[in-house]
């Protein structure tokens, strides 16, 4: 950390982190259960698809996403039933039908879509939300090699941002976890 | 298989970072848009209220009514019986022209009208559209000053439609006319106050004459 | 990549009788490379395919005649229809319910089978989500244009106005307005959302700025992060679970449209179950409709396999023998009411003017899926695809019938009619599909229509490889089958 | 007009051209098939195909007069009938459809209970006698009803005096400014009306289309019944038909957005659409005779009859002016107002010494479709005959032989 000089975080040049490549899933989940039992806490794993036991080996905790989801529901319930009681039995009453003016079996049908439209929005917006995403330019995308991490290959990345990253003993660790040449990422 | 020859590499730039930003901008933006659009539809834009047309003749209510004192139904004698409050015939008009100013200039449509037995085009301000029926007598009757609708005609050198006329202001009467109702002797007295509390006075008015307007959608779409 | 010859097409048979082998879903000597080659190869070819544009001129001259009969019908009023009194609604209302129906195979795919862990739904859930998306694009057309003042729609939503007036929340019309609305909505975002990594894929193999920038955009920034694939994956699964219960409430609340009202024909309660089932046989249909010349076209066998046609017949027979039976209750029902206008109203559907359609209905929908009971024509694209067109017409006799016969002969025989669809009727419906194969056939050109993510978290390669592993999990059911290859 | 069977006899078709022939001359018509004409007769009528009768009566019909003798003014025997093959669309606002048997057989059996009739011997043995045939399940709602108070219209038509004579809805169309719609129209299936005149055959049983001959026409004028629980209410999106607080079913066509679902879900079919402007190739003298009262529709709105809603509000607004509550009998819409016969009766339900109120109290009021609990507020007096050979009604038969599939209930 200490010979880490300008350009400063962010700065073109700066120092993003190291990034390693690996071949297979199980070197991926290996080498990733060895970054966590390190230490680091900002680090990342990059993989084509869903690797079934990443997140336990990343020890990824468990997102909120379900509670926003739900809460979203809940207020896409509330929301359609009180919309129809207001609009049709409050605010501007009409006879239809020698029908109540409210009565719940009727307003089933749009408190339940409005449910899941809320809760729906909701699961995309605050999943790319917490993600981060959108965020074009990202300091990986650099590099040439991370280009296969949407194709066939596995990767970790550890920040220089890590309170544990060192330049030699970062390198050490992937190198030894993947065989391969640690790959530098700077900022562009 | 794909490595990539060329040297270049394709990254966005840095700047691309404000596109989150942007989307929660336009967002919000487009949530306020559509508050934007709905007030509008509320607004004297979307309304008529200030539609003030030349007229073919340049009669001064402000004169006949506020500085001469006249009432109302010398010239829309109508209005206590009829849906409509009848606009006067040149007759009505001639009946003081033919002596006071019966040379004036402003006066000549009016006397040429009156030779020719062709009306004058008055241009209508207070106008409904046309699956709208709205009935003078019912309102003038049970009262309803013209004022609620008109505004101070009484002030007015042209006239001009100060109420949005719409179904939500109508409505909003039907449901508490107490908050118009006068006496039936001052329906017509344009600047009258009530002396105590409306509210009071128009609910007062409203036990007293069984008023209850009707909300139905034929009241006033046939 | 293939070592096998044209003339050995064997080792694509993944299809099987033994229940206790789990069937390959991605057939050759594929490994994640080739997948991603396979299905971007498709939008990376430089050159667009002379059949594409034939195709494209052809769809999208279709779409402007849409266009035309929707200027026309809405300059000059819904009597260029063949609507009249008792028939109040026809061909439009016939479509809208025909193309919903059509949008229900998407994400009953994407949704209902990922809660079942049927993992053979990641070769075709894309494919089928933008053919849903596209129907409802249709479907969403007819209801707008069929009513008569087009231009005071909006009229339809809560939105406060000056006349302070509200939709009226006890008509079905606007729950539809609702359901097919969140519909559209939900099944964009889960489509979208599923797309994002492979759009990240087309991004990363891009050769030309042009295409780094636009699929960059598409893709978000997607890096595949674990941590965000974390969230990904349960938002995915959220999605899932609020899509089931939609999917299957959509066509309900269409049905409701009958069902709520008090013509005979049309009120009965069977509705909402029989017509989800006859969405997910319309829906099955018009996926193996447009799949089989696509992965034809575009080499996808070893991806699309025989095993996944075979399953999609099984659930076209499934649901095509439900709908019979919808059929059969329907005509029970009626007789056993004892209520005269229903019995009436059934016999003339089977022996009425409109004879002809219910049993063209009948025939495509209960008879011709019935060969799927035959191993050798189920395995058959040829047989699988004719039969499919098939069930698709008759599954637009079926609203034909429910719609027109029901509406024709009701209470007063005073007041019975026949209906007759103009040529701007047929024009508009012969135009819907120009605009439903334009937008395919944009999809197919420049979205990845595999799902590669997915087909390759379900790849043997895909797990550990530690001896004695078995999966409990979504992406580890197949390790046994790809120790049997 | 020919006869079904005379019709298959001789292998014609409805809307055949045909040409007849007598005495040499010979002249073509298209056949309108009609039960009830006599076996092997023949109407033609005179008047049509004239020259020179302006834009509305111009080459309307056929000039039928070189048939006609001074010899023969008014009967002619002998006249030979020979099928050409072609056929011409006759425009008419009933029988819209292809009659096949099974609709035949349903409307013949069904028009008994529609069109309720008994002989004066049945109804003086039982005045209920046409309520006999009323079986269907209690009729109760899931709400509770709801209560109307004030001024509750209600119309009350007299099948026995209603001669069918349709001035009731030349009257209808007169003061609702109803769009004269034109042939084409018409045999879209698009007539305008908001009041008609409902005809039914009523044929000896079993038989089919082609073998019916003699024939007994039955008739009930039909417009807005205005159920008080109307299924027409309920599926509008945008709320544009409701119910008023005095009991109309009020269709409001400035609200309208034209789904047409109303239409589809009313069991009467008594609303009408307008397909298209109907309004808009008039002469601007030909708009000034609408009636300023009633609103000209536009295009893609749904209408129906509002029982004169613009009668009733002029009248209760000058009694309100009055201060005097209304009469019975002085709200007039303008179908009663035109019968000859009286046969309809409209007034106010709430007050029981009303006209209609009273009407309502015979054993002969019903209410077609009542039992879809729908609640219409026309009921309809049941026609007496009194038939010299004293025989059953045709229709007290006719309905019988499918009282087998139900069952009485309260």
């Amino acid at each position: 950390m200490s010979e880490r000089t300008a350009p400063a975080a962010g700065e073109p040049g700066a120092l993003y982190g190291y990034l390693v490549e690996f071949d297979k899933v199980d070197e991926l989940l290996v080498g990733a259960r060895a970054v966590r039992d390190a230490g680091y806490t900002r680090w990342d794993a990059h993989t084509p698809f869903v690797i079934h036991g990443l997140d336990a080996a990343m020890g990824v905790k468990k997102t909120v996403l379900p509670y926003l989801v739900f809460g979203a529901g809940l207020t896409g319930t509330v929301g359609g039933i009180a919309l129809q009681w207001w609009t049709n039995a409050v605010d501007y009453p009409y006879l239809i039908s020698g029908k109540p003016l409210f009565s719940l079996p009727a307003n089933i049908p749009v408190a339940f879509e409005t449910t899941i439209l809320f809760a729906a929005l909701t699961a995309l917006v605050a999943m790319l939300a917490l993600n981060g995403l959108p965020r074009l330019y990202h300091p990986l995308f650099t590099n040439r090699a991370f280009k296969r991490a949407t194709d066939d290959r596995f990767f970790i990345s550890i920040e220089a941002a890590d309170p544990l990253f060192d330049r030699s003993a970062t390198r050490e660790l992937l190198e030894s976890l993947s065989g391969r040449t640690v790959e530098v990422i700077e900022e562009a | 298989m794909n490595e990539d020859k060329s040297n270049d590499i394709f990254i966005f730039p840095k700047w691309t970072w404000v596109l989150r930003p942007a989307v929660a901008i336009g967002a919000a933006g487009g949530l306020l848009y559509a508050a934007v659009v709905v007030t509008f539809g509320f607004s004297p834009w979307a309304t008529d209220v200030g539609y003030a047309p030349v007229q073919p003749v340049p009669y001064s209510h402000a004169l006949h009514v506020g500085q001469l004192g006249m009432d109302c139904r010398y010239c829309h004698s109508a209005v206590e019986t009829t849906a409509h409050a009848a606009v006067p015939p040149t007759q009505t008009c001639m009946n003081c022209h033919s002596m006071i100013r019966a040379a004036s200039e402003k006066l000549i449509p009016v006397r040429e009208s009156y030779a020719t037995g062709m009306p004058v085009e008055w241009v209508k301000v207070h106008d409904l559209p046309d699956y709208v029926y709205f009935n003078h007598s019912a309102h003038v009757r049970r009262g309803v000053g013209c004022v609620s609708c008109h505004g101070r005609i009484d002030t007015m050198e042209v006239v001009t439609q100060v109420e949005p006329l719409s179904m939500g202001w109508c409505l909003r009467c039907h449901r508490e006319p107490e908050r118009h109702l006068r006496p039936l002797e001052f329906v017509t007295q344009l600047d009258w106050v009530p002396g105590e509390d409306q509210l009071a006075l128009g609910r007062r008015l409203r036990e007293q004459n069984d008023i209850n307007p009707p909300q139905d959608c034929s009241t006033c779409h046939r | 990549m293939s070592t096998s010859t044209a003339a050995d097409l064997s080792y694509l048979d993944n299809t099987g009788t033994d229940p206790a082998v789990r069937a390959r879903l991605v057939v050759g000597d594929n490994d994640f490379h080739s997948i991603t080659e396979k299905v971007c190869g498709i939008v990376e070819q430089p050159r667009t395919p002379p059949a594409w544009w034939v195709l494209f001129a052809i769809s999208s001259s279709l779409t402007l005649v849409l266009f035309a009969m929707i200027g026309y019908l809405v300059t000059t009023g819904i009597g260029v229809w063949g609507l009249q009194v008792p028939v109040s609604w026809g061909y439009a209302i016939v479509n809208f319910v025909f193309w919903v129906g059509i949008g229900h195979a998407g994400t009953l795919i994407s949704a209902i089978l990922f809660l079942l862990r049927q993992r053979w739904r990641t070769s075709i859930n894309r494919f089928a989500e933008g053919m849903t998306i596209f129907a409802v694009v249709c479907a969403g057309i007819f209801p707008g244009i069929h009513i008569g003042r087009v231009w005071l729609a909006y009229w339809l939503f809560p939105i406060p106005n000056q006349m302070l007036m509200w939709p009226n929340f006890r008509s079905p019309l606007l729950w539809d307005v609702f359901a097919v609305g969140t519909y559209a909505t939900v099944s964009l975002l889960f489509w979208y959302m599923g797309m994002i990594p492979d759009l990240a894929s087309l991004r990363d193999r891009a050769k030309t700025r042009i295409r780094y920038y636009a699929y960059g955009l598409l893709s978000l920034g997607w890096r595949s992060s674990n941590r965000h694939w974390h969230r990904f994956e349960f938002a995915y699964l959220l999605l899932a679970s609020l899509a089931t219960p939609l999917v299957l409430s959509v066509h309900s609340v269409v049905s409701f449209d009958f069902a709520v009202s008090i013509m005979p024909g049309w009120h009965t309660t069977i509705f909402p179950p029989y017509f989800v089932a006859g969405a997910i046989f319309s829906g099955f249909a018009m996926v193996v409709t447009l799949i089989i010349p696509t992965r034809k076209i575009f080499g996808l066998e070893e991806i699309i396999t025989a095993r996944h046609l075979e399953n999609m017949a099984k659930i076209m027979l499934a649901t095509g023998m439900m709908v019979g039976l919808a059929y059969s209750t329907e005509f029970f029902i009626a007789w056993y009411s004892g209520n005269r206008y229903e019995a009436f109203t059934f016999l003339n559907r089977a022996f009425g003017p409109y004879a002809w359609a219910y049993w063209t209905m009948v025939t495509c929908n209960v008879v011709v899926p019935q060969i799927f009971w035959s191993r050798r024509l189920r395995n058959n694209p040829a047989v699988l695809w004719v039969a499919s067109i098939l069930i698709n017409v008759g599954m637009w006799f079926e609203r034909f019938v429910i719609v027109v016969s029901s509406l024709s002969r009701d209470y007063l025989p005073t007041s019975w009619g026949y209906y007759r669809p103009t040529i701007i009727d047929v024009l508009t419906f012969v135009g819907s599909f120009g605009l439903f194969f334009t937008l395919f056939l944009l999809f197919v050109r420049f979205l990845p229509i595999i799902g590669m993510a997915e087909v390759k978290g379900v790849m043997p390669q895909a797990h550990l490889d530690r001896p004695g592993h078995r999966g409990h999990g979504d992406y580890h059911g197949d390790i046994a089958a790809s120790e049997v290859v | 007009m020919m006869s079904p069977a005379t019709a298959t006899e001789l292998g014609i078709a409805d809307g055949e051209l045909v040409e007849l022939e007598a005495g040499g001359r010979s002249v073509e018509l298209p056949v309108c098939l009609l039960p009830g004409q006599a076996r092997h007769s023949l109407a033609v009528a005179l008047g049509y195909g004239r020259t020179a009768a302006g834009q509305v009566g111009n080459g309307v019909g056929v000039d039928v007069y070189p048939l006609r003798t001074l010899a023969a003014p008014h009967i002619l025997r002998g006249v030979s009938v020979r099928g050409t093959g072609r056929s011409h669309a006759l425009a008419t606002t009933q029988d819209h459809f292809a009659i096949d048997t099974i609709g035949f057989a349903e409307r013949n059996a069904r028009a008994g209970t529609l069109v309720r009739e008994a002989t004066l011997d049945a109804y003086l043995a039982d005045p209920h006698v046409i309520h006999a045939h009323d079986h269907h399940p209690p009729l109760i709602s899931l709400w509770k009803d709801h209560e109307y108070e004030g001024e509750q219209w209600g119309m009350a038509v007299d099948l026995n005096t209603c001669i069918g004579c349709n001035a009731c809805v030349v009257a209808c169309q007169a003061e609702n400014n109803i769009p004269v719609v034109g042939r084409e129209q018409v045999l879209a299936q698009r007539e305008m009306h908001w009041i008609r005149v409902d005809r039914y055959f009523r044929t000896d049983p079993g038989l089919t289309m082609g073998e019916v001959e003699d024939a007994a026409v039955v008739f009930q004028p039909m417009a807005c019944v205005h159920c008080e629980n109307a299924p027409c209410e309920q599926v509008c999106p945008v709320a544009a038909t409701q119910h008023t607080r005095d009991g109309l079913n009020a269709m409001v066509y400035n609200r309208c957005v034209g789904t047409r679902y109303c239409s589809n879900n009313c069991p009467f079919k008594v609303r009408r659409f307008n397909f298209f402007n109907y309004h808009k190739e008039l002469a601007e003298t030909t708009m000034m005779q609408f009636n300023p009262e009633v609103t000209v529709r536009a295009r893609g709105v749904m209408e129906k009859c509002t029982f004169c809603v613009q009668r009733i509000e002029a009248k209760r607004i000058a009694a309100r002016n009055e201060r005097r509550p209304l009469r019975d009998g002085e709200i007039v819409p303008a179908c009663a107002q035109t019968c000859p016969t009286r046969a309809i009766t409209f007034g106010d339900l709430n007050d029981e010494g009303s006209a209609v109120s009273r009407s309502r109290e015979e054993p002969r009021s019903y209410a077609t479709l009542a039992e879809l609990n729908i609640r219409p507020r026309t009921h309809y007096l049941a026609r007496l005959s009194n038939p010299a050979d004293g025989g059953a009604p045709a229709h007290a038969e006719g309905h019988a032989d499918d009282g087998a599939h139900g069952k009485e209930s309260a």
